[in-house]
């Protein structure tokens, strides 16, 4: 399969044109992702290529936006909504949790939901006040969602193709950060890579570190810093799917390091780490050999950027993680 | 902008008889009123005596449900609340279901396919979205449906009211948005809910066509109805029909509306119950008597005997259902729940015997 | 101090008129708490003592009462909504989170929102469709809010007083379930339970149990329960306070007891169990005897009624992981 | 209903002096707009320049925001979005806190005492809520006080729209909805917004008083909002004015608008400056002078250059600030993750030393 060294914003926008190349019941709507190509450009060239019918600039609206997405899919088409900023998904909040997550189960299968809501999120962008949110909580902590998030260009094609095949709406969380970071080899063809299935993208026997979206990258320099500075051995997990996420893989690599850092953006209270870490204190407890430890953002609200580097983890923290563990 | 209104004060004994409604619909028209008050009473008193939960009942909204329900087509889709169970009832929704679905049975969720109603909404005008979706992708898939939502006059100062009717103006969706203006949203008053003269009006704000029409007068509610599924078929977009009518009951079984509406002003919309109104016309063209009102009677309730016995008949309720529609799949999260569940269902079942 | 037999939502009653009573600035707004003086009857009496500016029937918007609200604290009222059940905060969760939440910050302190937002929540009382939720972690992972919930008459009006006075937001569960159960002496005077602390309310040495609001009386009937077929002495702590939540108690429970059971009705993935657990994981890993196990509503969609019995944790279901954590 | 159409096609040259405005008021006007513009453009120079983040320019807007801040008293509150730099200059802000602002720095949230300016709304048409609640609260409370909210044409999308303007019908709230409308949302266009010819005719649906303004016109402006007070003060409730307006730079600094509106479009709006249009009414009145013109220049660049001077001498960020304005009082989990961050930063000093 031959391919090219793309961003995850060139690889999200791939994927977006095979989907539609390929389904053309998949439709694209939000705020200025026609004209405009997207704030992002995520959705730059769509227009032109599929029309105004199938990239649809909407009124400012977001639980119209997600409200009629949920109508369009009930009636046959595969929308693919974007919110511009994840703190934007709020006005259309109960439209995620009281009827796409529902529609399922509130009409026994007759009728269901099988969207994709693409949402930026996370900081450590220079963004303005609010534009930098990262609550996957609120959704994660909803039954009938599945919730997604890449941290690199070939996931970002992959996830985003089986999240529109998907018969459940998914909450696609994109890493602003990471949009431009860096290139990878992505595959120009259609591919998919599973929902629900955790990777592991570096062995390693002392600990595991679990990560996802926009730390992924902080993760793997700390795994290689504690390797270089402490001689530990590092396994990192890259989540991918946050729920229903993989126990499997992260219980079975936990059981084999016995010590397990998870790191994250999202406030440390109730994110996901806590579930993780419940989870792993329920399955694992006979072999761990220290507490698990959660490294994220302070509970605090997201601050103004100055202090974003601050406010959120970082390689450094999470090195301090991995060491708590290791020296417990 | 317009906004035309068609109130009739009063019962009209003498009206001609409309054009383009042939005798079969008219009576069948208030057949189906006779029925849809008879299934609401009785689920009234189904639940006062225990065998159901919480219900919002229709009576009032006859004329609105019923002639709205007719007036469209198979192919078209309804978005009902609550409260209408009348419309969902001429639409083809079992009796059966809906006595489930008061009944808290997580059976009673099921529209049978090729019914196209939605499942009734619950948070208010959430529906009108989901709606104007459904119309969206009828257009963009060249199918000729209309969708029709209904909503109360609460509903209209709800945050999804406006994106909805929004959309529908910009992208000209093939959709009626069809207000039930029952002048009370549980306790408050109309006055306490929007500073507007009507609701009709608010169709300016969206590029729309407001209408208003008496809600106690089938035939007026009926032919706004096929006015507006004309227009949206041939591409003139949405209509936003406000109807005015009068709960009689309580909002739900748990409602006393004694605490709220001064009594005389139920009894002077009673004297405009949509189902005498449309009988007198009936029998003023020969086209009913009290022979067949009372052969219809015997005839619905027979039915709705049947339902409730199918409703008790039901078996049990299975664990099962609260995991079988979460997900395309189960995940094994849910899998290993389920089973836990399972397993306990059958130690306490073992233990009891 | 004289009193009187209050069932909870009589309590909260008096709570409110007490309040009123004391500080003009307190105002209630909401849908139907009026003239019809509340579809729980919370708010009965309150429009003939206090008149129509001060309890004001509200249009059917909740982003329009929460909105409102803010404005209104923040020009020196003291408001406090009602959201009638609480799957309806969530067409205004955009003010919660976004504004009432964060307006210290975003001021500096200069606008505050010191309201209080009551929501009857939970289950298990043959109510319909998505009159059901009990989704405190959207709440719980939001800094800057303060998130309580009584579960019995004393502390729903002590609590509540607590709340009106505090200079910070707080959301108010009431769990509906317990409105009318049971009656309990609550005095006639002001008093106030602090925010912020748990409350040790049946002492035990084998086993720690917390849990709060609506499933609180489950857990105490599960003590007993424990204690007269096993023979285990089980400590039953009421949270009260779900966020900021008192750590001090309930590690000091636990490090004494070596064994924590959480139970609550919110979904366990991302229930505010898991936080605990994780946090006891962090803390007390080193006296536990047993993963710490959580008890809680089954990760999908509340049910319609007649399922709700299955779907949340009863005392059997808390038995048994207190049977979980004593045979481990 | 009442929506009056005073839009003038063009600058007129021989206009008669406007009665209730006093000379020094028309001067103040323009002064305060010139300021505004230079200042505008410093902030788009410093962003380019990577002095501050993003920063989303007035340019164009200045009539709308500086007439409308100079009509409102002391007392009165003002509602901004990340649009209205220049009603915020003009109310009081000092421009070292907008550049903090601007600049990702936690001291640029502080708005001093006495100014009755609330912080940005950034989520688009939350801040219409808001300001219906502050105009509740001083009715209740017996105070000579009125709101003012500015909102964007896309905000008009939005469910807080409605549910706002909703609850200042009902309520009778003392407030002022100013929409700046610039026909565009970002990229998307006012005919994509909404089909409603006018946002204007809105207030139809909630009993307001609607009227529409030309935005490029400082007068008209100032008069609009002075009716509006007077109306508000006298219990005559809420206004919405629509300005008609045009951004003539980007969006935002990130922005590209060529990508999205024609060059000719915006360069027909320049010919409609609001600053250019209201010196040659001065001129035409003798009240100003190329000389005067760059006095105030001067000044208002002595001003800037001392406030950007202040903003980049002010002292490093500082930790606490995640923490101090979260709760009332620090609780105790916060009390150790400040420690820790404090402490680690400590040791990270430590370390580069
Ligand atoms: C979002 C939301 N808020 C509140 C409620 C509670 N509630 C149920 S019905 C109702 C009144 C609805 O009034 P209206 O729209 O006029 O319809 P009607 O019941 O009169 O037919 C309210 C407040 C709800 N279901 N959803
Ligand atoms: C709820 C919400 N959705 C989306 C955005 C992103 N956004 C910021 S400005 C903007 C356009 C606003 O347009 P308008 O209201 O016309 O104001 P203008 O910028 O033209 O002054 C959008 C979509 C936001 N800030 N908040
Ligand atoms: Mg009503
Ligand atoms: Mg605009």
């Amino acid at each position: 399969m031959s391919g090219r060294e793309l961003t995850l914003i060139q690889a999200i926008n791939a994927g977006l044109r095979e989907a539609m190349r390929r389904d053309e019941r998949v439709m694209l709507l939000g705020e200025d992702i026609g004209k405009n190509g997207g704030v992002f450009r995520a959705t730059e060239g769509l227009l032109e290529e599929f029309g105004e019918d199938r990239v649809v600039d909407t009124p400012l609206a977001e639980s119209g936006i997600l409200g009629t997405s949920l109508g369009l899919a009930a009636n046959g088409m595969r929308p693919v909504p974007e919110i511009q900023f994840m703190a934007f998904i709020y006005p259309g909040f109960e439209q995620v949790v009281s009827h796409i997550a529902r529609i399922r189960m509130r009409s026994r299968g007759r009728y269901t939901a099988p969207l994709v809501v693409r949402v930026p999120y996370g900081g450590r962008n220079r963004a303005p006040e609010l534009h930098s949110d990262s609550t996957e909580t609120f959704f994660a902590h909803t039954p009938g969602l599945v919730v997604v998030s890449p941290s690199r260009p070939y996931d970002g094609k992959g996830l985003l193709l089986s999240a529109i095949e998907s018969e459940d709406p998914v909450i696609f969380l994109e890493p602003m950060r990471l949009y431009r970071a860096y290139r990878e080899e992505v595959p120009d063809d259609y591919y998919t890579v599973p929902l629900g299935r955790a990777e592991v993208v570096r062995a390693g026997h002392d600990v595991t570190l679990i990560s996802w979206g926009s730390t992924m990258r902080d993760a793997l320099k700390a795994a290689e810093q504690a390797e270089q500075e402490h001689g530990w051995s590092v396994e990192v997990i890259d989540l991918r799917t946050l729920s229903p996420w993989d126990e499997e893989t992260v219980f079975a690599s936990v059981i084999r390091t016995g010590r397990a850092v998870i790191a994250h953006e999202a406030f440390g209270h109730l994110g996901l780490g806590a579930e993780l870490a419940a989870r792993i204190g329920e399955e694992c407890i006979l072999d761990l050999e220290a507490p698990v430890a959660r490294v994220a953002s302070y509970d605090v609200p997201a601050p103004l950027f100055q202090l974003e580097d601050w406010y959120a983890p970082d390689a450094g923290r999470i090195v301090e993680g991995i060491h708590k563990v290791m020296t417990f | 902008m317009d906004v035309s209104y068609v109130i009739h004060p009063a019962p009209a004994a003498d009206e001609p008889k409309p054009s383009g409604m042939d005798d079969a619909l008219l009576v069948h028209m208030y057949e189906q009123m006779v029925w849809v008050r008879q299934f609401d009473r009785r689920l009234v008193a189904l639940q006062r005596s225990g065998r159901i939960g919480t219900y919002p009942p229709v009576e009032g909204h006859e004329a609105c449900q019923v002639a709205s329900a007719l007036a469209l087509r198979q192919q078209d889709w309804v978005f009902p609340t609550y409260r209408d169970t009348g419309a969902m009832l001429v639409r083809g929704v079992p009796m059966e279901r809906l006595l489930l679905y008061w009944n808290g049975r997580a059976e009673g969720l099921y529209i049978p396919e090729g019914v196209k109603v939605f499942p009734i909404a619950v948070p208010i005008a959430t529906q009108l979205p989901h709606a104007a979706g459904v119309a969206w992708a009828a257009r963009l898939r060249g199918l000729d449906e209309v969708a029709l939502a209904f909503f109360g006059d609460g509903a209209s100062s709800e945050g999804d009211f406006h994106e909805a009717l929004n959309f529908a103006g910009v992208f000209r969706l093939p959709i009626i948005f069809f207000c039930e203006n029952n002048q009370y949203a549980i306790s408050v008053p109309y006055a306490r809910q929007t500073a507007s003269e009507t609701i009709a009006q608010k169709a300016q704000a969206y590029g729309l066509v407001g209408k208003r029409v008496d809600g106690s007068d089938a035939i007026a509610v009926y032919q706004a109805v096929r006015e507006a599924l004309a227009e949206a078929r041939q591409g003139g977009g949405a209509t936003l029909i406000e109807a005015l009518t009068y709960r009689y009951g309580p909002h739900t079984t748990s409602d006393d509306p004694s605490k709220y509406r001064p009594k005389e002003e139920a009894e002077a919309w009673r004297e405009r119950d949509p189902l005498l109104r449309h009988r007198r016309r009936l029998e003023g063209w020969g086209l009913w008597d009290e022979e067949r009102q009372q052969a219809l009677e015997r005839r619905v309730n027979e039915g709705i005997v049947a339902a409730i016995r199918a409703m008790e008949a039901a078996p049990p309720p299975n664990p099962d259902d609260l995991f079988d529609h979460v997900y395309a799949e189960l995940p094994p999260r849910l899998v290993r729940q389920r089973d836990e569940l399972r397993a306990r269902l059958a130690q306490r079942e073992g233990a009891e015997r």
